[in-house]
Formats: C-alpha cells, structure tokens, sequence
C-alpha cells in the first residue's frame, strides 16, 4: 500500500522565476520509491539535469507547498496530489 | 470573514460598507492599502506585475484570516489582493479589520498585511525603464515582522 | 497634512485619492475609521453628541500630526473629526497616514488615533434609550496607549 | 507693567459638563492679581461660590488650556487672553 501511494503520480508545480528557470509552469511525474521527504524530492530536483539543475541549485531558497499548505524540507511527501515549488512569497 | 484575488482594483468605501454591515458593535476599523511605488532603487518602474497560486491563495488566505480572528476580538475581517500587470500608484492590497475597540483592529490589520506578506502566495515582478525585469526578492524585515506575532513559522 | 472638523460625514476613497495625489512615493496607506456603537454597556444609544472647542481644534490636530510627521516618515497624512449629533453605525473619525514602507504607515496611523484621543479637544455625551445622558468619561487605556509613544504628557 | 498684565480681562470658556455646571459657555473678567498660575485659579474658581464651587470641586479631573494650548497647573497665566476648562478630552 504505501509502495503504491509513493508511486501514484503527482502534479509539480512551479512560480515566479522557479517557474522561468524550469521552463515549465507545471507536469505531471511519478516520483522515484526513495523521494520520500520535500528534502529528499529538492535533491531529486536539482539533479534531474537541465534546467532542473540550475532551477534548483540553491534549494534553501526554494519554498514548497504540499496540497496547498506550506512544508519543511523535513515534512514527508505521503500521499500527496500536488506539489508546488516557489521563492520566498513578495505580496502585499 | 472574507478573502479574494481581483484583476480589478478595489472600491475601500464600498468594501467598508459591505463589510460592516449593520453591526453596530464594531467601534473601530483599521484599513490598509499596498500601492505600487514609481521608483526602485531610483530608476522608474514601469509596471509591477503579480503572479499567484491561485488554487493555493484561497485556501492560505482563509488560514491568514482565521488565526487574525482567534488572536483578536475582530467582527470582521477582509483581505483583497490584486494580480497581474499593475502601474505606479496602483491599489496592491486591501486589508480591512473590524474590532469593537481601536487597538484590536489596528493589531488585526498589521497581523494581516505581515502574515499575508510572508505566507501568501504572491509574486511580483518589476519591469524597469530599460525594458528589464526582476523577481522582488523577500525582505527579511517583513519575515521579522512576522516571526514577531509569535512562534509557528511559515 | 491636513486636518477639519466636519458636521458632515466623509467619503474615504476620495480623502484617500485626495491626501495621495500623485504621489507615487507611497507604498503604503494606514487607515483608522472610528465609529458609533450601538450599545453602552449592554443598553441601547439613541444618539452620541459630539461637542468641541473650534478655536483650538485645529492648532491642536496640527500639532498632533506636525509630531506625527517628524517621528515617522510619512509622506502624507490626514485627520477628519465629525461633531455634533451622531447615530449609532455612523462614523466619528477618519485618520490617514500615507508612508512609502507599511510599518511606518500603520505607526503613523496609531500615533495619530492614540495622541487624538488624548489631546485633542472632543467630548462625547452618549444619549439612552430612556432619556438619560451623561458624558463619556476618559479611558486610562487611551492615556496609557498615548504615553507608550513618549514622555511629553498632555 | 506685571501688574497691568495679571489685571488685564481675559476669557474663561469651559466645555462639556464643566459648560453645563459652570452654567455658561464663556465669560469676560479680571482676575485677582493674586492668581499667577493655573493651579491658583483652579483654586480660585472652587471658591467663587455657586456654581462654581461645584464644578470645580475635583480640581485634578479638570484640564486646563491657555490660549489653545494644554498647560499644566505649574503654568503661569502670564499674559492669557483666554483660558478653557474642560474635562479630559474623549474625542476620536
């Protein structure tokens, strides 16, 4: 069962200039087994080569969100549906 | 208890009006309006251009508004926010807080704009006289001011 | 800077478009409305009446913002004080402090309604349900959210 | 010169409910050459008689403004034109 949840697929989604540099604004993947922290999945990231590597070269800037909440690098991805990468917000 | 993301700009009097109703209870309201500034670093700006989650905005604006309301006395509270391509001297933001007395809805409305400021998914771009842009990087005094209201970080 | 006495009510969105101009320094625009509550401990008010002193109203709002302004970096600010017979729901008062940064908006703004309440000079006398009315007395909150700011006592 | 000053009229106006006890809004006097500072004339108002001796029996819930000014009871009258009497303001 949770091999399962840990291969179902996922949306990733990008903004501002994480969405520029990944040239993309959103897909859809399968992670691999072992991605099973957001910290593990940012280092996935950066080295799934161009243009991921450089979009995700400094991961302390990214910030992520699972299912619309804001996580830690330490939160587990679980049964997520959709995660979303982005700088530091700048509204307001 | 309110929370939405517009194209168009904001009427404050009519969102006031709207907002309070008919309660009687409320003594005090406490409004801010973001506008979007002429110069950055002293070169002109041209346009200031906001992107957003929109799926996620909703949902962490309700979030915003729900921890300001068991925080303070407010009657009621709204969060306008503005997206897409803005001008010098347009409206950003609208954060209106209702309270029966003033000091609760000035700190509602203060809790409000740095919550929204740090946890709200909202982007801006600038786009300069020379035809260049950048992403506005987050001003660590606005994480301050957050971290300020108390201990759960974003 | 600018502050009146007013018999009749204000509308916001043009004292604010006024106050603004074309200032596109401001990035940020504090406001306070105060407003007439409809009960006094829990009995009905029929009416508020605001009584002042015209002759020193005016130098006393002009040193209350003048403070403002060399405190904080306002770019602009406002203050509308309404007299007479008001309604529970009305509105009493209207401050604005326009800022190119937020934080110094909404201190402007609170300086302003704190040294208000303290200085300058309005009496309140509250009209019941029953005929009866008396005079609001002073809060110590109020005395003491003034004195926050500083050492000069009224 | 001292002199002419301290006996020169001045203007009392009183507000709120110093207005309605006092029974008048304004009035036009001289007042005693003895009286120097504000504290002296709140004094000297408790002892005018009726009505006056009621309004100002709590002398410390009245403030006092000379010339559109807040001053302090220390304050001297000087050369006042008008000085106001009110309870503490309520405004805002």
């Amino acid at each position: 069962m949770t091999d399962t949840k840990t291969n179902a697929e996922v949306t990733l989604r990008y903004f501002a200039w994480l969405r520029e540099r990944a040239g993309r604004g959103e897909e859809r993947l399968k992670l691999p087994p072992d991605v099973l922290t957001v910290g593990d999945l940012l280092r996935w990231q950066a080295g799934r080569g161009h243009p991921f590597d450089q979009a995700f070269a400094k991961p302390e800037a990214i910030r992520v969100a699972i299912d619309h909440a804001h996580v830690k690098p330490t939160a587990a991805i679980g049964a997520a549906r959709e995660i979303a990468f982005f700088p530091p917000v700048t509204g307001g | 208890m309110a929370a939405r993301v517009s194209r168009a700009d904001f009427d404050i009097s009519a969102e006031m009006a709207a907002l309070i109703g008919g309660d009687t209870g409320i003594g005090g309201v406490a409004l801010f309006v973001g506008k979007v500034r002429g110069e950055v670093n002293g070169e002109p700006l041209v346009s200031l251009t906001l992107e957003h989650y929109p799926e996620m905005t909703e949902a962490e604006l309700e979030r915003i508004e729900a921890e300001a309301r068991e925080r303070f006395a407010l009657s009621a509270s709204l969060i306008i926010h503005r997206v897409g391509e803005l001008k010098p001297g347009d409206n950003i933001v609208l954060v209106i807080a209702c309270a029966p007395h003033r000091q609760d809805a000035f700190a509602g409305a203060e809790f409000l704009m740095d919550y929204l400021k740090t946890r709200a998914p909202f982007w801006k771009k600038e786009t300069l006289a020379d035809g260049s842009s950048r992403w506005v990087d987050a001003r660590e005094s606005d994480e301050e001011a957050a971290s300020t209201w108390v201990s759960t970080p974003p």
